[in-house]
């Protein structure tokens, strides 16, 4: 964590002093940002340094190494330092890894490697959904039973998804790895238009609800025998370059956010929805976890128990997603249509803690004695 | 006039799974695309001749009844599987039941 | 060693702070007496950071400068907002260092929201922000330790914007609660060692009282202190440290036995893995080779709450394992002991001692003193079921493989007579437990020699090959079926579509000769569905059995792995619920209503 | 009891070229083979889907004219072209006119 901040300060006194002019520091993928060190000596020898910095077994006593501090500092001016990368771009895993092996702390919300998004209006397009359907869920099912991408990625997932065929044996339940793989396809090749309205749509009843928390296949996908727990969860995850990318990224946009409309940063819905689905299909997949349609709640399939002394930490990651105002309003914002006139729930109305260094509102009570 | 028959070409109906009476209940909406029209441009030889022989006693009666001796329209190729979501929240796949050309 | 009671500290700052002014205070909880905290700001590398001075003694945070609005502006951040934050790291050692050292320190966040705007004035300012944060994070500290300051109350860059007023603070708690404010520093103190086993969290009511010229007013904010645990409580047992285990039919690799229970008040974190508090070790105290070789202890572990007054502990459960096959002759009786060390519990009585009585008996391989009798119809057509053998207890076995043999009884009968016992094969799956007696040839069931078989079975245990036998006799009753002969070909009874025609027929596997026929009641797709089968005891029953799985026209149900066509579910084979009537023709199976039947398939339109 | 109609296969009849029926006049004597037979057992989902949606009215009655909703027993190939001799000696060949497959 140490290593993070000072990467973090150190940007913004080399920003300070001007090398912005010098054109290196316009953001660019970092795969690119990799090939620009590469060519420059001073920038690819210390690159390899410190590469070797952090292959040490003890990272802590490494950092401390004069070598790897100084070879740091040549690392901030490089490109490498500002890169990110885009959704579902090609090489996007080695991108991820170029972005991973500069910033390595371990915070408890890391930044996002991807790009910022801008409020699009694929969004609000998607969102508005024609006439008051009584299931718009089943609808959202109809259309894409009518195109043919969608449909056919729909049953190519279905097959993965599904228990193991007679030429596997052995009944295992479903092979849970290659589920996911084909929901990370799924969502990566049919269009939003269709997928999104599946995992999005509102429901008036119990039906519809349990169809939409069905729609990621959740008996092979999410549910498990066991549940894990989250800390080991997310350890888990940050040890995969593209679930920690992905994890960061939600945390980063759809983070509880005090003093704004939608509660969500910068009242992007759209961003928050699109790292809320990039999640899926990963190690941490969340999903609906009942068929409520009245409250909807969303987590991942791990809980608390054995935390230890970390119990606190471990609810905070949990809250993130089951009492996530921001999520929810760009849920119901998706599904009842941005201009559905509904108000979305504020920060500071719910009773939930920020996102961040799991803190609480203070519940502060007044009262007046005259003296 | 008695309308003139279409030739054989691919037809869509949209439906619900409910409604394919393959015994699933459920209210998902799909395209059901099937074959219809008819044939008799495609006719060969093969078809004159049968169609003789069927007339002139040629072939058993048991024969002649199981025999055709005209093309029909039929699908030539069916689309991929389909997959839906039941009313009971259980997934199903259905193979070959939509013509893809005939 | 030292630590500090909260991860991170967040404080909102505005231009015009005060060069020399105090912002926050960072705490350090100490270990033990002699221990005193050096604080030092691990940033130094920020530009900002050089704005702020750490008092090395008291963890207070102070301004080097006074906040200009060009310091706002100088501060980088991809989003345009009022409020940038200025992210600093304090590090604490217990003897004064210099910075190079903070990459080994403990370490926690400070946060500060540099509000691009001068404070509030006295007027504009709500009371309650001069005595909380909008935000305010749950401290923690850990059980057993010193007594010690552990929040400073006071928010600074807020105290001196109503210099008239007096702020002062007080805790209060529903139950009783070792907390104080000191009324000097504002300092939250935990006024003595905590235990957690006792209460996980303290809720607490900071009270802050405003006086003003006018008047008195008390604002409320809940905290809560979450106690960490250490590993201060021994593992002990609740009633019996002993457990009886025999092992007899059950002597497969893997399986378990009996179950010790030991319960532990501290919590046993899962995470992080490599973090070894409170893990209980476990070792065979014996050094018996065979013991250790044939079996091993598993050991799982749960938290749960209730059990110990609504606070966490863990269950621990100890179980005997077989770490390979036993085999049926094995008998022994002997005491397992197994130590359980509680390796991060300081005390001596870390310990304690668990007792498997374990008695492994023998299991005979014999046929009880019977000699199988089975009649069977002479309309039986081939493939039909006989009946099944099967050792004592076969059925209870695991681990064991017992193979089934059919020989002749009388070796020196005629070839003639030899010929008879063609009538009668013996079919059985791998690993499962009998062997099923059915009808092999029809053909010289017709010679009236052939009416009464006299067999030897013979089970063999794989293993050491014990062998047993005992007699068994077919008996052919009844006539056989008078059709002609053309009529005598034997059909799958799958391929049937309607009641009629299905129990006319004779099909494959068909013990009284006739096909059965089961008629669905149900509409949709119901595992119930009409079918047409050579015996409804065991087709379809959902399982490809021995003999079906010798034929797929005999039960294509249970067994046919293409795709079905038409409304169905299947597990891994056949057809487990079908849409209607279901009928198949070699494996290839149809499930559909069956009003279709009435629909003539070719009508005019097909000609 | 009734007699079970045949699967779909390939049958054969022996007759002179002149009892095709083409027109053409030739005392030549040829083996002629075609396709008969029942399909049932090699109806897919579609054939089910369509039949059910013919009786219950979901397709116009024009178009349930023109949807066959069962296989047919046709050729899938036909035999090399043949060639004869008529009677009035000069020689002719036919195309496609008798089953190879079915």
């Amino acid at each position: 964590t140490f290593l993070h901040e000072v990467v973090l300060s150190m940007a913004s006194h080399f920003a300070l002093s001007g090398l912005e002019t010098q054109g290196w520091r316009a953001p660019m993928d970092c795969l690119r940002a990799s090939e620009v060190c590469n060519q420059n000596s001073q920038c690819s020898s210390r690159f390899r340094i410190m590469r070797q910095c952090l292959v040490g077994r003890d990272r802590t006593t490494m950092l401390g190494n004069r070598e790897c501090q100084a070879a740091l500092e040549v690392l901030q001016d490089s490109p490498l330092y500002d890169c990110r990368c885009k959704r579902g771009m090609k090489r996007e895993l080695q991108c991820l890894q170029s972005y991973w092996s500069i910033h390595m702390g371990e915070e408890l919300y890391e930044t996002s490697p991807y790009e910022p998004m801008h409020l699009s209006d694929e969004f609000r397009l998607a969102s508005i959904i024609s006439g008051k359907p009584c299931n718009p869920c089943l609808d959202a099912a109809k259309a894409c039973n009518l195109n043919d991408t969608c449909k056919k990625q729909r049953t190519a997932l279905m097959a993965t998804c599904s228990s193991a065929t007679p030429i596997q044996q052995v009944h295992e339940p479903c092979n849970r790895k290659r589920c996911h793989r084909g929901l990370r396809q799924f969502f990566d090749r049919v269009q939003t238009e269709f997928s999104y309205p599946l995992l999005f749509c509102s429901c008036r009843d119990k039906a519809c609800a349990e169809r939409r928390r069905q729609t990621i296949m959740p008996a092979c996908s999410y549910e498990e025998k066991t549940k894990p727990n989250c800390l080991e969860l997310r350890r888990t995850c940050r040890s995969d370059p593209l679930c920690r990318s992905r994890l960061a990224d939600f945390h980063m946009n759809c983070q509880t956010t005090p003093h704004s409309i939608t509660s969500c940063p910068n009242d992007n819905y759209h961003g928050c929805l699109v790292s809320y689905v990039g999640l899926i299909g990963s190690d941490v997949t969340p999903n609906y976890v009942d068929a409520s349609h009245t409250n909807i709640t969303i987590s991942p399939w791990c809980g608390c128990r054995g935390s230890g002394n970390h119990e606190a930490e471990c609810e905070a990651f949990l809250r993130d997603f089951r009492e996530n105002t921001c999520l929810r309003n760009a849920i119901q914002a998706f599904g009842y249509g941005t201009d559905a006139g509904l108000v979305p729930i504020t920060e500071s109305q719910s009773a939930v803690p920020s996102v961040q260094t799991n803190l609480q509102p203070a519940i502060i009570t007044k009262h007046v004695i005259n003296s | 006039a008695k309308k003139r028959a279409k030739p054989c070409s691919l037809r869509e109906v949209e439906v619900t799974v409910s409604q394919l009476g393959l015994g699933y209940v459920s209210d998902e909406t799909i395209v059901f695309h099937y074959c219809s029209g008819k044939c008799t441009t495609s006719r060969k030889n093969y078809d004159l001749t049968l169609a003789f022989m069927k007339r002139s006693r040629l072939l058993t009666k048991y024969e002649k009844d199981k025999a055709r001796h005209s093309p029909c329209c039929r699908p030539t190729a069916y689309e991929e599987d389909i997959s839906f979501l039941d009313n009971f929240n259980k997934y199903h796949t259905i193979q070959e039941f939509s013509a893809k050309a005939c | 060693g030292l630590y500090f009671p909260q991860r991170v500290y967040t404080e909102s700052i505005y231009v015009g702070q005060l060069q020399g002014s105090q912002v926050l205070q960072v705490h350090s909880m100490r270990e033990n007496p002699t221990e005193r905290p050096y604080f030092t700001l691990c940033s130094h590398r920020d530009t900002y950071a050089s704005w702020f001075h750490m008092d090395e003694a008291t963890g207070v945070l102070s301004m080097n400068k006074t906040l200009e609005w060009s310091d706002f502006s100088s501060i980088r951040s991809s989003l345009v907002r009022p409020v940038k934050d200025l992210n600093l790291k304090v590090g604490v050692s217990s003897v004064p260092m210099q910075k190079a050292l903070c990459p080994f320190l403990p370490t926690v966040e400070v946060k500060f929201m540099f509000i691009n705007d001068t404070a509030p004035s006295c007027g504009q300012v709500e009371l309650k922000t001069l005595c909380f944060p909008d935000k305010v994070s749950n401290p923690h500290i850990t059980e057993n330790r010193m007594p010690g300051a552990l929040r400073q109350l006071r928010r600074f860059t807020h105290m001196n914007i109503c210099p008239n007023y007096t702020i002062s603070y007080a805790v209060e708690a529903v139950s009783p609660a070792p907390f104080a404010v000191d009324g000097s520093t504002s300092e939250l103190v935990v006024t003595a060692p905590v235990d957690r086993e006792e209460s996980e969290v303290y809720h607490l009511d900071l009270v802050c009282m405003i006086r003003t010229e006018e008047k008195l007013e008390k604002f409320f904010s809940s905290l809560h202190v979450n106690i960490y645990d250490e590993d201060d409580n021994p593992p002990y047992m609740n009633g019996t440290d002993t457990e009886d285990i025999k092992i007899e039919f059950n002597r497969s690799e893997g399986t378990v036995y009996g179950t010790l229970f030991v319960y532990d008040r501290d919590t046993t974190p899962v995470y992080p893995t490599d973090l070894i508090q409170n893990k209980l070790v476990g070792t065979l105290t014996t050094n018996d080779s065979w013991i250790r070789n044939t079996t091993t202890i598993e050991h799982k572990f749960r938290e749960e709450k209730a059990i110990f007054g609504n606070v966490r502990g863990t269950v621990h459960e100890y179980k005997l394992k077989l770490s390979q096959n036993l085999s049926v002759t094995e008998q022994r009786s002997f005491q397992l002991d197994y130590l359980v060390n509680d390796t991060t519990f300081p005390g001596p009585e870390g310990t304690v001692l668990l007792h498997f009585n374990v008695t492994i008996l023998p299991v005979p391989i014999h046929f009880s003193n019977i000699t199988y009798f089975f009649t069977v119809s002479l309309k039986a057509t081939t493939y039909s079921q006989i009946g099944s053998v099967c050792v004592d207890n076969c059925l209870k076995f695991k681990g064991i493989d017992v193979t089934y043999q059919l020989e002749i009884a009388d070796r020196n009968i005629s070839a003639d007579a030899q010929s008879c016992y063609w009538a009668v094969g013996l079919a059985q799956k791998p690993n499962e437990k009998t062997g099923v007696l059915y009808v092999n040839d029809t053909e010289v069931l017709r010679r009236p020699q052939c009416q009464e078989l006299q067999y030897v079975v013979i089970a063999e245990e794989q293993q050491n090959k014990f062998q047993a036998m005992t007699q068994l006799v077919v008996i052919f009753e009844g006539e056989a079926d008078l059709m002609r002969l053309d009529e005598q070909r034997v059909l799958p009874c799958a391929e049937k579509r309607q009641r009629g025609e299905c129990e006319a027929s004779r099909g494959l596997g068909a013990p009284t000769g006739r096909c059965q026929w089961r008629q669905g009641r149900d509409k949709g797709i119901s595992k119930k569905y009409s079918t047409c089968s050579p015996d409804l005891g065991t087709c379809p029953d959902a399982y490809c059995d021995a003999i079906e799985s010798k034929n797929i026209s005999i039960c294509p149900q249970d067994c046919s792995s293409q795709p079905i066509i038409g409304g169905y579910e299947r597990d891994l084979y056949g057809i487990k619920a079908g849409h209607g009537t279901c009928y198949c023709f070699s494996g290839k199976c149809f499930c559909e209503k069956d009003e279709l039947e009435v629909f003539p398939i070719c009508d005019d339109v097909c000609k």
